[in-house]
């Protein structure tokens, strides 16, 4: 091929629309870095809002698919928007590179050859937590999370990890932005912690709200790094101060790949770059070194799927690597939000959970 | 004297069709007028120009010195015109006393206006039903109702089209009595009704309305005086 | 002046044919000049017609505005989701099957709703089209909020298959026929004459012995019965039935594409549908702020054309 | 051919109608009068099944028809016109008449023949037209027509149904001189043809020239029955209703 | 289930019913009183909840900011009937649907525009930030109280506007008879325009209130907007008073189904059912209650005016 055709469907309007403008910023920077093209070739991105509806978001699969033609897919956050697109997506047989999206459907039986992660599968963040809590002595949990594949495997991972006592466990319709009535619900149970996945605005509203209804006193609360990300801390500030929270990435860490990606981000952008952001660089790159490894010959999907699996490149999260069902393997750590030397309120990593850790479901894949 | 009501070659129609054919009609202070004619002649399509729900096509009304012609009709109104309209057009979602409260006014400095309580005193009927709404009266209620309605803005110029259409005998005499006694209170009156014999003993002044032109103007005297008159253009 | 209508719809007379015969050609033609992806638009396209000429009949024709089609549409496409769940892919099977769960919905939710009036008739319908939508969403087992994928096409056997775009898009286009002649045939009809009837004046048609309640509720149940026919083409065509397609916004869809294309005109539905679906394919190609056009657009056939497309086009 | 038996409807605590009896009998023209608000549509709406009463009986040629459907008792034979006049305003005359007549038939209507090509309901049509005089304006959009053309149509509507009895609210409201004397021939004309009607009407002058028998309702509760004469000297109905309204009549 | 829990979740209900009902007043104001469909009623509340942000973020003052959003939607409000809605008045409600249809779509891309696809914040004022102590054991968000005391004395306001004052007969007059009402001497255009501002700046209010609960965003008024449909018809369109009761019953029946019905399902089902159902369950119950409602009482709870 003489050029590269990248379809990038993702959530860029409404709540979720943070999390995509970041992976969308990050896979940017990715291919800047890439001096503008990906594995030599110059690239045309097709860009796509799925609304963070699934409906839609199959539709402009389609569109992506069979109007334009394109050579890979990348770009959407959410696992239910993820599971409506993927048979489509895999049928036409166009490499799927996930940059957050991780259910775990398709890291057990269901995994499938087109589709990579280059994130972590879902339940991987909140098994660290959950690690955490335990260690930490909480006994008495109230967990919450939105109603959808994601959300599901966000408390089957937590309670994998987690020992104690769970008084509380709510689901809430996905993109609920008022959690009166959860409040309400969760000081009745009289917990010593909270476990929260609400990534995005519904996250921002609750911590808020969290404060107000004045749990903060007698609660801890928990989340994984999608709730307490810089998108977060950015809209609820101070008092966020203290929160734990997991990732597999950190705006801090330490090495060369990661200093290059926070500058230039934080030059670009002119703010801190959060986790999808890293993610959606780390795809970048990946594609690249992909394309680059099969000499731009993505008409050869065999080679091409060979080329990512191997993913020669250079993660901003330090050692990377693909299991057995295309889901990564890697470290996981602790991060607190403080005050950073500047004064600004950030994440501040504090140590790591996991080593090389691997997801619940990939020996249940039966792709080697 | 000048007049109260002055209308000069009045021309206005429906879309293509013309219904007014030029039309003349000057009415002093405290004079009671009728219009008189046949179904369909156009004397409803006079009182809607004249109080502003059409515009004529041509030709001027003035009213209380002023050119109203293509004035917005609530304008008109609060010059001191009250119209109780062909069809009563009562408000069905507002309680007879409502109706009544929401209007009044004293837009011509009677020094003694017409009141609500004065408006039950004539029509007691309407003081039993004050809390109703307009739609639950019965046809006849209505029309007291649109008549009180007119009353208590204290108009300058009362117009009635058909005001005793679907009344009792003994309310539509009631009606006529009421128009005598404002008639002598010096309320100027313009009344279309087709009890033409009433009508003369009634009115100072009549106007018989032809396919929209005026075919006969004249005083009580003469249009009683002239009984083959009625029956040419009155159907009588 | 006052406003004048006939209750008999001349329809495109003898032009029928040739316009269908000119739409029959389209797949080739798409395929020559290498558009093929615009057949699947195009069979969107009458699907959608098909689901507005089915709103049209109660809402243009009965008077009945209907704030809950997209209910009847979305049942549908369940029905064959489900089925084909079930492993039950014949659509000789299923599209019927769609039809007759749309129209018992229909049947139930018309016998209630009728009995109100105005802007309560539009918002009862809405308050049982969003009881559709939330049971949909909360039936983990078919999908939940994220909807039913389905494994394949409904199957026709005799060599005809629907996953070939253009086959599928024939399908659509002689359903979307029989609807448009059916359609015809019974606005014109003495019971479309009733129906209207009622529209203008339903006290009337009753003071003269007319079943205004029967009438109604026939029209509302056979509206409901196309509606599940779209709605199984749909399921198809997407190959996938979401608790969205019952959305309110859907439902509010399908109105705007009847009163674009004209409400109380035969091809108002289908007018509706290509000129709401084509512009908004043609101005999202164009800005990334298209609604705003059509946002202005359709402001301007409110303001301007105030019988919809085919008002235009009965003037020129 | 129908009896009024002690009915009783009430809105909220006012009694409209309050125990009225009468009956009309087979061929004549029953005229019902009676003061404002006294109660005469209120019944005319129970009478046709618009309204149901709260007690009492309606029996129509000796069935109880007090708790059947308006499309029932219409296709008995008993028919009524609206006191506003009530038309299919965009469509024309003949339209109009075509749709009652369709309404009429019984049986479900069909789906799929032609309603512009039902050769009866047309014919029927044209009977009709002639009958209330409106040949002429069978083009012209219902709403356009004047007044008097209007309820001439109303009264068309009507007939449509092919009334044993009809029941007539004010069919001469709002008509000037000539205009009513066309109606009231037409009244003539219905009660030479042996149609039985039932008229609410204030205009004594029409009333005691067509009436057979007159019934005077008052505050919902008939206070008198009889032959026009009768009325007339019937001092209760002169101080309720006709004051001296008669001697300018006569 | 102790009685704090209760408490609490009737404050809620209470708090979430008396938003509802600064949107279904101005509703029904247009909607029931003008006879005037208006989809893009809810396009209002988010313009003032984007004004409210933006002067938030501009000046750090709510209060000023809760000023800025209702005078500037008033004033947006009232340019848009007087250029656009006032045609509408006399048309059908489909002309009325789909004009107001159109205008959310141009509403939603304009704020897409000035602002952004994303959500804008808007913070609680500090001093309502945190939690009251009504009583013993009982805590309370300070800013949602603040709430509930905003939209009871709207209510209250309303009510009075609507059925004691000439105003309001003007109104309901107009409504019902625009023609007739011009010939009693009323300046209908001037007295819709003003309701039509109105009806706005008590969109703008609530959008300014909410907005530090929910989020700024494109496409919030359109979710609340059908509520606000529900207020209104369970109350009786055109009622001020069945608004306030409409959208506290809703209010109530949507905060107590979506805790009560999962615990309740939790004894009945497994837990995973029960998370399953609830919520969904919770919001079928609100059109259920509708439709209930009208099944007996076809015209709302309090038919016609009042
Ligand atoms: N809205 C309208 N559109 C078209 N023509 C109309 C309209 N209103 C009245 N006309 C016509 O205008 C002519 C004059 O009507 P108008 O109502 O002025 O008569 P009128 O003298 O008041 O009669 P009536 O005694 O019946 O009230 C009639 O021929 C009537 O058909
Ligand atoms: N829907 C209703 N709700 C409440 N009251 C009503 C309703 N309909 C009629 N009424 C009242 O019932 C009484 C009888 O009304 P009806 O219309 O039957 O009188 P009518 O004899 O026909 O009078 P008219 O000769 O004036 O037409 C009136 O006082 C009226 O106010
Ligand atoms: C963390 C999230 C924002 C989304 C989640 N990973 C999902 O798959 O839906
Ligand atoms: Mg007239
Ligand atoms: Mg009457």
């Amino acid at each position: 091929a003489d050029k590269l055709k990248v379809g990038f469907l993702s959530t860029l309007s409404g709540p979720g629309a943070g999390l995509g403008v970041d992976i969308r910023d990050g896979f940017a920077l990715g291919l800047k870095h890439s001096g503008g093209k990906l594995g030599g070739l110059p690239v045309e991105m097709v860009m796509a809002d799925d609304q963070q509806n699934p409906e839609v978001a199959k539709q402009s699969a389609e569109r992506l698919i069979k109007r334009d033609k394109v050579d890979f897919m990348t770009g959407i956050v959410f696992s239910n928007i993820m599971l409506a697109v993927g048979p489509a997506v895999f049928d036409a047989k166009i490499p799927y590179i996930s940059a957050n999206a991780g259910p775990s459907q398709y890291a057990g039986e269901q995994c499938n050859p087109y589709f990579f992660n280059v994130a972590w599968q879902n339940d991987n963040l909140h098994e660290a937590v959950g690690k955490t809590v335990t260690e930490k002595g909480f006994k008495k949990l109230v967990l919450l999370a939105p109603n959808y594949p994601a959300g599901k495997d966000a408390m089957t991972g937590f309670k994998r990890y987690y020992k104690g006592a769970v008084v509380e466990e709510i689901y809430t319709k996905l993109g609920q932005l008022d959690y009166a009535a959860e409040l309400a619900q969760a000081r009745a149970a009289k917990p010593d912690a909270m476990y929260i996945f609400l990534p995005g605005g519904m996250g921002i509203n609750f911590i808020k709200q969290f404060v107000g209804a004045g749990l903060s006193k007698d609660v801890t609360l928990f989340g994984p790094g999608f709730s307490a990300d810089e998108d977060v801390i950015k809209a609820v500030g101070e008092p966020m101060l203290g929160m734990f929270n997991s990732s597999h990435w950190a705006h801090d860490m330490d090495n060369p790949a990661n200093k290059k990606f926070v500058a230039d981000f934080v030059k670009d952008y002119g703010r801190l770059p959060s986790l999808y952001a890293s993610q959606g660089y780390d795809a970048a790159l990946l594609m690249n070194a992909a394309v680059r490894d099969v000499k731009g010959k993505v008409e050869d999907k065999a080679a091409v799927l060979k080329a990512i699996k191997a993913a020669k490149f250079e993660s901003v999260r330090g050692p990377f690597k693909f299991n057995r069902n295309q889901y990564p393997i890697q470290d996981y750590y602790l991060r607190v939000i403080t005050k950073d030397g500047q004064g600004r309120v950030t994440n501040r990593t504090l140590g790591k959970i996991f080593t090389q850790h691997e997801d619940a479901y990939a020996s249940a894949c039966k792709m080697n | 004297m000048t007049a109260l009501l002055e209308i000069k070659d009045l021309q206005a129609g429906y879309g293509a069709s013309q219904v007014l054919f030029g039309l003349d009609l000057s009415m002093q202070a405290g004079e009671v007028a009728t219009l008189l004619g046949r179904n369909g002649m156009g004397k409803s399509t006079l009182l809607r120009c004249l109080c502003g729900w059409m515009a004529p096509s041509s030709g001027r009304i003035v009213f209380c010195g002023q050119d109203i012609t293509g004035w917005p009709a609530d304008r008109i109104a609060r010059l001191g015109l009250a119209l109780v309209p062909e069809g009563r057009q009562v408000f069905p979602n507002l309680s007879v006393h409502e109706h009544l409260r929401a209007f009044a006014a004293n837009r011509s400095g009677a020094a003694e206006p017409w009141t609500v309580e004065r408006v039950y005193g004539l029509f007691p009927r309407l003081a039993e039903r004050a809390g109703h709404l307009g739609q639950q009266l019965s046809g006849g209620e209505q029309q007291m109702l649109a008549i009180g309605r007119a009353l208590v803005t204290n108009p300058r110029l009362l117009v009635l089209d058909e005001a005793t259409e679907g009344l009792a005998p003994l309310v539509r005499e009631e009606i006529w009595r009421c128009l005598d006694l404002l008639r002598a209170a010096g309320q100027t009156i313009l009344v279309v009704d087709k009890y033409v014999q009433r009508l003369i003993r009634l009115a100072d002044h009549h106007t018989v309305v032809e396919r929209g032109r005026v075919a006969w103007a004249g005083s009580s005297a003469a249009l009683a005086a002239e009984p083959e008159l009625w029956h040419k253009h009155l159907g009588v | 002046m006052a406003e004048s209508r006939d209750l008999h719809h001349r329809g495109l007379g003898r032009w029928l044919w040739l316009v269908l015969a000119a739409l029959a050609a389209l797949p080739p033609l798409l395929q020559l000049v290498g558009l093929e992806f615009y057949t699947v638009v195009a069979t969107r396209i009458l699907i959608f017609a098909v689901a507005a000429s089915s709103l049209n009949l109660i809402l243009g024709f009965g008077g009945l505005v209907s704030f809950g089609h997209a209910a009847y549409v979305g049942l549908g496409a369940y029905t064959v989701g489900v089925l084909m769940d079930a492993g039950i892919a014949s659509a000789w099977i299923a599209w019927p099957a769609a039809m007759l769960v749309s129209a018992i919905a229909a049947a139930l939710i018309g016998a209630i709703s009728l009995r109100t009036r105005g802007v309560y008739f539009i918002m009862i319908t809405l308050a049982f089209a969003q009881m559709f939508y939330f049971l949909a969403v909360s039936l983990k087992a078919y999908g939940g909020d994220d909807g039913l994928s389905l494994a394949q096409r409904s199957g026709f056997g005799f060599g005809l298959d629907l996953k070939d775009d253009a086959s599928f898009y024939w399908v659509a286009l002689v359903l979307f026929a029989i609807v448009m002649v059916g359609l015809q045939r019974l606005v014109n009809s003495p019971f479309g004459w009733l129906l209207q009837g009622a529209r203008e004046n339903e006290v009337r048609v009753a003071a003269a012995g007319g079943p205004v309640f029967a009438l109604r509720w026939q029209a509302f149940v056979l509206a409901g019965a196309i509606a599940g026919l779209a709605g199984a083409m749909l399921a198809n065509l997407n190959g996938l039935v979401s608790p969205h397609l019952m959305h309110w916004s859907q439902s509010g869809q399908l109105m705007v594409m009847v009163i674009i294309g004209g409400a109380g005109a035969l091809w108002g539905g289908p007018l509706g549908a290509a000129a709401l679906l084509l512009l908004e394919e043609l101005l999202s190609g164009y800005t990334l702020h298209w609604q705003l056009g059509l946002g202005a657009l359709l402001l301007l056939v409110v303001l301007y054309a105030p019988r919809g497309l085919a008002g235009v086009w009965r003037r020129a | 051919m129908l009896e009024v038996q002690q009915l009783v409807k009430r809105f909220g605590a006012l009694a409209a109608t309050d125990g009225a009896s009468f009956e009309v009998r087979a061929g004549e023209l029953h005229a019902l009068i009676g003061p404002n608000g006294a109660g005469k549509t209120t019944l005319i709406h129970q009478i046709s099944g618009a309204l149901a009463p709260d007690s009492g009986a309606i029996v129509f040629e000796g069935q109880d028809v007090t708790r059947q459907g308006m499309a029932r008792r219409v296709q008995a034979g008993l028919v009524r016109s609206f006191q506003i006049t009530n038309l299919f305003k965009p469509c024309s005359v003949r339209d109009n008449l075509v749709l009652a007549v369709l309404a009429r038939r019984e049986g479900a209507p069909s789906w799929w023949r032609s309603a512009r090509a039902d050769a009866a309901a047309h014919a029927e049509a044209d009977a009709l037209l002639a009958r209330v005089g409106l040949t002429a304006q069978e083009d012209r959009v219902a709403g356009e027509l004047a007044h008097g053309e209007q309820r001439q149509l109303e009264v068309g509507l009507a007939l449509a149904a092919r009334p044993r009895l009809l029941l007539l609210d004010e069919p001469l409201a709002g008509m000037g001189p000539d205009e009513s004397a066309r109606m009231v021939e037409l009244l003539q004309a219905l009660k030479r043809e042996g149609l039985t009607l039932l008229l609410v009407e204030h205009d004594m002058d029409a009333v005691f020239r067509l009436a057979d028998r007159i019934s005077t309702l008052v505050a919902g509760r008939v206070i008198a029955s009889g032959t026009p004469a009768e009325i007339r000297e019937h001092a209760e109905v002169k101080r309720a209703y006709l004051g001296d309204e008669l001697e300018a009549v006569s | 289930m102790d009685w704090i829990l209760i408490t609490e979740q009737a404050l809620n209900g209470l708090q979430f019913g008396l938003m509802l009902f600064l949107l279904a007043a101005g509703l029904t104001l247009v909607f029931g009183i003008m006879d005037m469909i208006n989809l893009a009623h809810g396009s209002l509340y988010m313009v003032g909840a984007y004004l409210a942000a933006a002067t938030a973020s501009a000046t750090g003052s709510f209060l000023l900011a809760v000023l800025a959003a209702l005078l500037g939607t008033a004033i947006l409000g009232m340019a848009l009937e007087v250029t656009l809605l006032r045609r509408l008045y006399a048309r059908d409600h489909l002309s009325q649907v789909l004009a107001t249809f159109a205008l959310i779509l141009m509403l939603n891309e304009g704020v897409r525009i000035l602002w952004g696809d994303q959500p804008l914040m808007l913070n609680t004022p500090a001093a309502l930030s945190g939690p009251v102590e009504l009583l013993p054991g009982l805590f309370y968000p300070a800013y949602r109280l603040l709430i509930i005391g905003v939209g009871l004395a709207v209510a209250l306001l309303m009510w009075l506007l609507v059925t004691r004052t000439r105003a309001g007969m003007w109104v309901r007059a107009g409504a019902s008879n625009r023609q007739m009402a011009t010939a009693m001497g009323i300046d209908i255009r001037k007295l819709f325009t003003a309701v039509f501002g109105l009806g706005a700046a008590l969109c703008a209010l609530a959008g300014a209130l909410l907005g530090p609960l929910l989020a700024v965003q494109v496409g919030m008024g359109e979710s609340i907007l059908i509520l606000a449909f529900v207020v209104i018809v369970v109350g009786g369109i055109g009622s001020v008073r069945g608004a306030l009761v409409g959208s506290l019953l809703v209010g109530v029946v949507d905060t107590a189904s979506r805790t009560l019905l999962p615990a309740l399902l939790r004894q009945l089902a497994s837990p995973e059912v029960a998370s399953n159902l609830g919520p969904a369950l919770a919001s079928i119950l609100i059109y259920v209650l509708m439709a209930a409602i009208l099944f007996w009482k076809p015209r709302g709870l309090f038919p016609a005016h009042g």
